[in-house]
């Protein structure tokens, strides 16, 4: 259906992709993984003729035997929608915010079959014809992503491409959107190239895939099979990063190192610089993608050395000190909308407490309140004595916003470091150490960091007034799994062995696992049900949280 | 499609609009060129600048102060109306009513009443002898309805309200922005004028004034910026013609005040303005030195062609620096002083520029204070700080005596006045009454020792006469010189 | 309901603007120096009986709080007065003017979206082209030259030299087509260049892509997407820009000979025409209002969002 | 790199005006006051190089000592308006709730304001003074750069790294100024060179129209006024200073541009999209 070979994208004289070849067969679904980075969207964007302007593709691709690279615009209008699909990343970016549901649905089909809107609707399972008639602005992320994908399927294309379809939602949406994909896949025996970052999605999900790295492929074969033994060091070191869900393991193992860019490792693996195996060899040439086993190939040299999992149980009792934090009866009202009804909670000294609850319950309001960004309209925050940011200090999701990009990593440490207390001041460098970075960042700017390392500032910042609570915002719910792990590691280090209390917000049921003692779990503002982390998670008694973990397991029937 | 224009069609531009069709409220150029156009003064101008006859057939000075005018019989209004004397009394009387504010009202400050003593009949008596009195009356004396003066002291001659007169015109349309356009009175009761139709139109910029006389657009005009003369004559199709015209182009020196109150710092800057560059840059070569300080036609009233030999007799003050350090020199401020003065673009401002650069070489910084126009007015009117100032006024009568007083009376030292060199005493009054209560060669002997005394004092630089341009296209010919009371009646399409 | 109610917020909204404005031009005006007796009579003497005679016709000698409420009660019966230099009632000297501004101003906001508009989405959407570099060079240019030398520019070139347009008066669209290039093109130029970030901005965006992606028809992106969609930054902008062809015409007015509401307004000014000024000056507050109002009812019928209040316009 | 050469050249014509603006006075061959007369207007010739006015005045020498009138008024009002304008919009913009709505209400009356009426009734006023026009054109502008910046402030107010200053405990001031505004420097930077650009094109205007600098001072925009008349004798001295006007506002423009391209590629957030 969906042929690339040998595609290499520019940009300017930067290379990119370097050399992807794929198939994709008819009626089948294909992963494509990889850390972020690795050139999956934009190989994604080659394949409907739709690279930013800019960027340029040589090589060939074939949709259904047309070649795409070099093709006409004219062609390729022809093409798109109708033969291929695209579904992308972000739901909320992907609607017109001045158009409805509906017009999306409709301008997508052809002339005659514009009245067909309402069934497309419900093939994407949503009966309420209403729906047709609001905007963007009106629908829940999963509600967007299902009208974007009526409208990509609008006019039948053969192929589906969907660019990490679900990272900007919940999980118990996710889920619900991995499973009708899987659905529409099956009825119309559609293609599908479903390019993500998780890897459970993606051995759930697919029949066959293939791992990026640094612009190529460096293993591809069914999911099954790579999953249960990887042909490549690289994904044998993300298949570790993957938190469990079930235990709490000794030690979070990401891939030591960054990845390169394509343009450094044209010749020689591209994994080699961060590979515990790798051999004089690996730096000479590029290794090609040899045939390993039938319909499996990889572009390592050697049998990948798997090590095992630390299955040390790590989840033993700890004792902690008197209540550091009370919450009572919190309530938060923006206007009409209620965010936040009724939640009282307590955080102990030395204590790591996790927030989980689906998008929108109330987790990030109930952290501002605490941190004192937005006035509680009822209930109370006792909060140790002192000056407040002294007490607490926050970390935020997204590492890209959290750090002021027009000040040196070393400005902002220093800054957040005189707000301390006056004695035992750590220095930018002290504080760059504590989070595992080279005391030479501190003359870089946040621009010149990846998004791990911009996170570990941000920790650091925190850190810097040395406060006795640490709230943490989704902090690693946009990074790789493999990134994710290191600051994972780091943040529980913070609490062990600094003791710092810590109030956990996350969707995440596996990372929760790894990083708290104490879970509370959130529904429309209310606490549901809390308890110790494991008994939450072993034996969940709200039915919310059952559901939470049920769509944790992605288990699609295929 | 254009649509065709007569050849007795004339359009005629000025470079602001006809602000009113009554003088009492629209004094200024553009507007009393149309009002003369419609309204009939008693006497006017001939081409000598001699008081003739108009709707008045005769007059009499009966005692002096007092003139008898007979009517012309049998005239009636553009609508029809006859004329009686009670209109043309009521014509004069109502601008010393001060609830109609007249702006002509200085020319008849003189004037203590008027009465129509019967039919055909109007009495004026002044307050004393006023030698000028016909002069001004042939321009401010114009003559309307008694019943529409009446009712609308205060906007006759508005758009709204138009007027109504006896002259060759008659108002056709009349709007502010639009312009004014003027039909042949056809009742009216002298010969009947050659255009058939005037359109006044309003162009501000000259350069736009410019290409609508070159692309044939407009016809005429009289508002020629001086330093453009000599691209409009390059105009084909256009007749660009100068004549003498009734104006006056000095520097005043105030001289209540700081340096300028002692008589050598005035005559050392009468020596260091070079008046020939003046009037080159001042007149583009259509103009003449001023001798003394009255206009060039009342010059020549006065004194015939002896205007040489008196102005020969008249201190004079050469271009010549060393005379003027010298004279600086047996001042407090030999080495010069400083003033500021205030300034804004309406006279043509190279000249005070070159009168800058003249006194710096003597050691005077003359600064200029730019002002926005009606500050720089109040300023001006009520003599604050005016120091050294450069006027070019416009004058319209050929008697001397609207000038004299105006500049050296102690009522024009008061504000509003003229009088910005502060030059007044009561002596002065008196001799100017004198001057210009006598007649003959009794008043060029009393004229020529004011003129004396100034020439001696210094209060003002008399610089130059600039010509009055006129460009007019070729398809129309015209007669006219500075006593043209009414341009519009001079003017002819080409071989009629 | 929603929108009547935010109609009507901003219409009370808008009388106190209005009426903040004439308080403060009349004290400015009052403020400043010179005085109408000086103007009207203009460059001839005077008898102070004379000057007496329009103070008080004027009511020069009132205190200035008298005759701003003398000038407000009579505003707000909807007599704005008597040009103190024309004698004529203030709206019929406006209303003389108000057409050749209204005309002018309508043909240059015309000509600023027919040429800028689609000149900056093809800039934007084809960012770094050659089309994109020699439009954006243009509205450069544009923005550069003073509109006083243009017009000049313009009326030697087009009017003097080529013959093509009249060289001075008011009347049809061939008198106001030069003027209405002068006076749009410095604001065509900002307007553009705002075009052009807004296009720019959705040339980035996932739903453009997305939209092509379906394969979407030509005319459909440019119409429902591209223009649609950077219409609201270019309508903010443009309504500012004509708001500012009231007054900021003046300089193309002078040019061009034509009688405008700009250069009545300087006039009015430097006559010290009180009443006339009054009226001009809440005219063109009202106008800009009046635009704002119409920028702020087109973003509710453009986005949804707005007229929901989950964004502010 | 063309970007680059643009950029280069664009500073390159600024700094030429600026030292002409400088020592323009000694750069000049003639007086630029200097009158002859005699001589009035004449074309180009070895001795005036772009020949000479009405009152025999070296073209040339005026426009360079034009250079500074023409530069430092609208510098002034370009620094004044961004300087007064930025640090309003942070205000609002930081703040919300009542202060924003106060100075937004300001800001409108401002702009429904006709400029010029205020710039000449202002002159009026004090008495004229090119200084006083150029300081209401600083209060005019102002609105609009505040508008800009208010809605920047207000969108950066809500990224993570305010709060996190805000958690930090510091103060308002140190956080809009130390923290959003370093953010703001591109369009801080793009602001502070339009407006530069359309002072420029304003204040020639404004001498166009007699209000501002007194006759006979070497100013470009007077120049171009008092020279209209003589294009058939020497039509460089008013072509001259507008083509100036032009250049001068081109290079600023094509600056500000090409520093907020870098600027903003420099600052940008994410390294990959
Ligand atoms: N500033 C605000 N103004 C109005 N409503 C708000 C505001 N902040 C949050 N809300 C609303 O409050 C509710 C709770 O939001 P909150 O961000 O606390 O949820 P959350 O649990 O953190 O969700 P997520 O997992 O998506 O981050 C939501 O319905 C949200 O729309
Ligand atoms: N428009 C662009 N201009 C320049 N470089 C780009 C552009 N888009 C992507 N890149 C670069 O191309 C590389 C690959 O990007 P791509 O978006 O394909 O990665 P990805 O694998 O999809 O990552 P993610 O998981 O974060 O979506 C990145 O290094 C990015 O910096
Ligand atoms: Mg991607
Ligand atoms: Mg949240």
């Amino acid at each position: 259906m969906l042929a690339i070979e040998g595609l290499q994208i520019r940009y300017g004289s930067r290379l990119i992709v370097d050399g992807v070849d794929l198939q994709v067969r008819a009626g089948e679904t294909f992963g494509l993984v990889g850390e972020s980075g690795s050139g999956k969207s934009l190989t994604a964007r080659a394949a409907v003729g739709l690279l930013p302007r800019g960027i340029s593709a040589t090589g060939s691709i074939t949709v259904g035997g047309t070649q795409l690279v070099g093709a006409r615009e004219k062609v390729l209008r022809g093409l798109r929608g109708n033969r291929v699909g695209l579904l992308m990343q972000d739901p909320f970016a992907m609607l017109n915010p001045l158009r409805t549901a509906g017009q999306h649905i409709a301008e997508s089909l052809p002339r005659a079959r514009r009245p067909e809107a309402a069934a497309r609707l419900a093939e994407v399972g949503i009966d309420d014809p209403s729906v047709l008639q609001r905007y963007p602005f009106q629908l829940s992320g999963g509600m967007r992503q299902r009208i974007a994908l009526a409208a990509a399927l609008a006019r039948d294309p053969e192929l589906l491409i969907a660019d990490e379809p679900t990272t900007a939602l919940d999980a118990t949406v996710q889920d619900e959107i991995m499973r009708l994909l899987a659905r529409i896949q099956r009825e119309r025996g559609m293609s599908v190239l479903l390019i993500t970052h998780d890897l459970r999605v993606a051995f759930a999900l697919c029949d066959r895939l293939a791992v990026m790295y640094a612009g190529r492929i460096v293993e591809t074969g069914p999911a099954r099979a790579v999953s249960a033994d990887p042909g490549h060091p690289y994904t044998a070191g993300l298949l570790r990063a993957v938190p469990s869900i079930e235990r709490t393991v000794e030690r979070l193992a990401g891939i030591p190192g960054s990845v390169p860019s394509a343009s450094d490792v044209r010749e020689s693996c591209a994994f080699v610089s961060r590979c515990e195996q790798a051999r004089q060899e690996c730096a000479e040439a590029r290794p090609p993608l040899r045939e390993v086993d039938a319909d499996r190939r990889s572009a390592c040299l050697f049998p990948v050395e798997l090590q095992p999992y630390t299955t040390r149980d790590a989840g033993r009792p700890r004792s902690f000190g008197p209540t550091l934090l009370r919450v009572t009866g919190l309530r938060k009202d923006y206007r009409q909308v209620r965010a936040v009804r009724e939640v009282s909670l307590e955080v102990a000294e030395g204590e790591s407490v996790g927030v989980v609850g689906e998008s929108g319950s109330g987790k990030t309001t109930v952290a501002r309140c605490v941190l004192g960004l937005v006035t509680p309209s009822g209930g109370r925050i006792d909060l140790g004595t002192g000056l407040r940011h002294r007490v607490v200090q926050c970390v935020f999701q997204d590492p890209y916003t959290s750090l002021n990009p027009a000040r040196s990593i070393g400005a902002t440490l220093a800054e957040a470091a005189r707000q301390g207390a006056p004695d035992g001041r750590m220095t930018p460098q002290e504080l760059l150490e504590l989070v595992g970075l080279p005391p030479a960042y501190t003359r870089r700017r946040p621009a010149g960091l990846s998004g791990g390392e911009r996170q570990r500032v941000a920790i650091a910042r925190a850190l810097a007034v040395r406060p006795a609570l640490l709230v943490c915002d989704e902090p690693v719910a946009s990074l790789d799994v493999s990134v994710q792990a290191h600051i994972l590691e780091l943040l529980r280090r913070v609490n062990r062995e600094l003791g710092t209390s810590m109030l956990f917000i996350t969707h995440d049921l596996a990372v929760v696992r790894q990083v708290t003692d104490r879970l509370i779990v959130m529904l429309n503002g209310q606490v549901v049900e809390s308890g110790p982390t494991d008994q939450v998670l072993d034996s969940p008694e709200h039915p919310y949280t059952r559901r939470l973990l049920a769509s944790s397991e992605i288990s699609v029937e295929r | 499609p254009e649509p065709v224009i007569a050849k007795d069609t004339l359009v005629w531009a000025n470079t602001s609009p006809v602000r009113s069709l009554d003088i009492a409220h629209g004094f200024d150029t553009a507007s009393t060129l149309a009002q003369f156009a419609m309204l009939d003064t008693p006497v006017t101008l001939d081409k000598t600048g001699a008081v003739v006859p108009s709707l008045a057939e005769s007059w009499k000075e009966t005692k002096p102060g007092v003139y008898d005018f007979r009517l012309r019989p049998g005239v009636t209004f553009s609508d029809g109306t006859p004329l009686t004397s009670d209109d043309v009394a009521f014509s004069l009387r109502r601008h010393l009513d001060p609830k109609v504010a007249s702006e002509a009202a200085s020319y008849f400050g003189t004037v203590k009443s008027v009465e129509a003593t019967g039919p055909g009949a109007v009495r004026v008596v002044l307050r004393r002898p006023n030698a000028t009195f016909l002069a001004t009356a042939a321009i401010g004396w114009q003559v309307v309805p008694r019943k529409l003066a009446e009712a609308h002291p205060k906007d006759l001659g508005s758009p709204d309200v138009g007027t109504l007169g006896t002259g060759p015109y008659k108002v056709a349309r009349y709007s502010i922005t639009d312009g004014l356009t003027l039909v042949r009175n056809e009742r009216y009761w002298g010969r009947a004028r050659a255009l058939s139709r005037i359109e006044i139109k309003a162009i501000e910029d000259p350069e736009a004034r410019r290409l609508a006389v070159a692309s044939g657009d407009v016809d005429a005009t009289m508002d020629i910026p001086i330093t453009d003369v000599r691209k409009w004559a390059g105009l084909p199709d256009v007749t660009t013609g100068f004549y003498p015209s009734n104006n006056l182009a000095f520097l005043s020196l105030d001289v209540t005040a700081g340096p300028l109150k002692d008589v050598h710092v005035r005559r050392a800057i009468a020596h260091a303005v070079n008046r020939e560059a003046l009037a080159r840059v001042g007149t583009a070569g259509h103009g003449r030195l001023s001798p003394a300080l009255l206009t060039t036609p009342q010059l020549k009233t006065l004194y015939g062609d002896r205007v040489e030999e008196v102005a020969g007799k008249l201190r004079t003050y050469k271009h010549d620096l060393t005379a003027a350090k010298a004279e600086l020199a047996q001042s407090a401020y030999p080495d010069g002083f400083s003033i500021t003065v205030p300034y804004a673009p309406v006279e043509n401002p190279l000249i005070i520029q070159a009168v800058i650069a003249d006194l710096a070489k003597i050691g005077i910084k003359l600064t200029l204070e730019t002002q926005p126009e009606d500050a720089y007015r109040a300023r001006l009117m009520s003599h604050d700080r005016v120091g050294i100032h450069f006027s070019d006024l416009g004058y319209s009568t050929p008697d001397a005596g609207e000038v004299l007083p105006d500049l050296l009376s102690r009522a024009s030292a008061q504000e509003g006045g003229w009088n910005f060199s502060l030059y007044a005493s009561a002596e002065l009054d008196r001799r100017l009454d004198e001057a210009m209560s006598a007649t003959g060669p009794a008043k060029a002997d009393l004229v020529t020792e004011v003129l004396a005394e100034v020439a001696e004092q210094v209060p003002y630089i008399p610089l130059y006469c600039i010509d009055q341009a006129y460009a007019l296209n070729k398809k129309f010919t015209a007669d006219i010189n500075a006593w043209t009371v009414d341009i519009y009646s001079a003017i002819r399409p080409a071989g009629a | 309901m929603a929108v009547l109610a935010f109609i009507g917020k901003r219409l009370a909204a808008a009388g106190l603007l209005l009426g903040f404005l004439s308080v403060l031009t009349f004290g400015l005006l009052v403020a400043a120096p010179g005085s109408p007796e000086h103007v009207l009579l203009g460059s001839r003497p005077s008898t102070p009986e004379t000057r007496a005679a329009i103070r008080a016709e004027h009511m020069l000698d009132e205190p200035v709080a008298v005759r701003y409420v003398h000038w407000l009660g009579k505003a707000l019966d909807g007599d704005f007065g008597t040009s103190s230099y024309s004698r004529e009632p203030v709206s019929s000297v406006i209303g003389q003017r108000l057409p050749v501004t209204a005309a002018l101003a309508a043909y240059g906001v015309g000509l600023t979206l027919a040429v800028a508009v689609p000149a900056g989405l093809i800039a934007g959407l084809r960012r770094g082209s050659a089309m994109d570099q020699g439009i954006s060079t243009a509205a450069l240019v544009a923005t550069a030259i003073p509109p006083f030398v243009l017009g000049l520019l313009l009326l030697y070139g087009f009017a003097v030299a080529l013959g093509w347009f009249p060289v001075y008066g008011s009347g049809g669209i061939a008198h106001l087509t030069l003027p209405a290039i002068a006076l749009a093109s410095g604001q065509a130029a900002i307007v553009l260049r705002q075009t052009r970030a807004a296009a720019l901005d959705l040339a980035g965006q996932d739903y453009l892509t997305f939209a092509r992606a379906r394969g979407l028809a030509r005319s459909r992106i440019w119409i429902s997407y591209a223009m649609r969609n950077a219409s609201l930054p270019v309508l903010t902008v443009g309504g500012l820009t004509l708001a500012t062809y009231l007054t900021g015409a003046v300089f193309v007015e002078r040019i061009f000979s034509l009688p405008g509401l700009g250069s009545l307004l300087i006039q009015a000014v430097g006559q010290k025409d009180i009443p006339l000024v009054q009226a001009l000056v809440l005219l063109g507050g009202a106008i800009v209002v009046a635009v704002n109002l119409l920028v702020d009812l087109a973003y509710l019928a453009v986005d949804a969002r707005v007229r929901h209040g989950v964004i502010a316009p | 790199m063309r970007d680059r050469v643009v950029l280069w050249a664009a500073a390159a014509v600024l700094a030429l005006l600026v030292l002409a603006a400088v020592a323009g006075l000694w750069l000049a061959p003639h007086d630029p006051g200097l009158q002859d007369i005699a001589l009035g207007p004449v074309g180009p010739s070895a001795a005036h190089w772009l020949g000479t006015d009405d009152l025999g005045r070296d073209v040339f020498s005026r426009l360079l000592a034009g250079a500074a009138t023409a530069l430092w008024g609208p510098a002034v009002v370009a620094v004044g308006t961004t300087v007064l304008g930025t640090v309003l919009g942070l205000v609002a913009g930081y703040h919300k709730g009542w202060t924003d709505a106060v100075l937004m209400r300001v800001t409108d009356l401002m702009i429904a304001l006709p400029g010029l009426l205020v710039l000449i009734v202002l002159v009026g006023i004090v008495g004229g003074g090119y200084g006083w026009s150029v300081a209401a054109l600083v209060v005019l502008y102002a609105p609009f750069d505040t508008r800009v910046i208010r809605s920047l402030a207000l969108a950066q107010r809500e990224l993570a790294y305010v709060e996190a200053a805000r958690t930090l405990g510091l103060s308002s001031r140190t956080i809009m100024f130390r923290h959003i505004l370093p953010n703001l420097a591109p369009t801080v930077l793009a602001n502070v060179l339009i407006t530069f650009v359309v002072a420029l094109v304003s204040l020639a205007g404004l001498s166009f129209l007699g209000i501002g600098l007194p006759a006979g001072t070497p100013d470009w925009g007077l120049m171009i006024e008092e020279n209209r008349a003589l294009l058939d004798l020497n039509p460089w001295a008013s072509l001259a200073p507008a083509a100036l006007i032009a250049l001068a506002a081109t290079a600023a423009t094509l600056l500000g541009d090409g520093l907020f391209e870098r600027f903003n590629q420099k600052g940008a957030g994410r390294a990959g999209d």
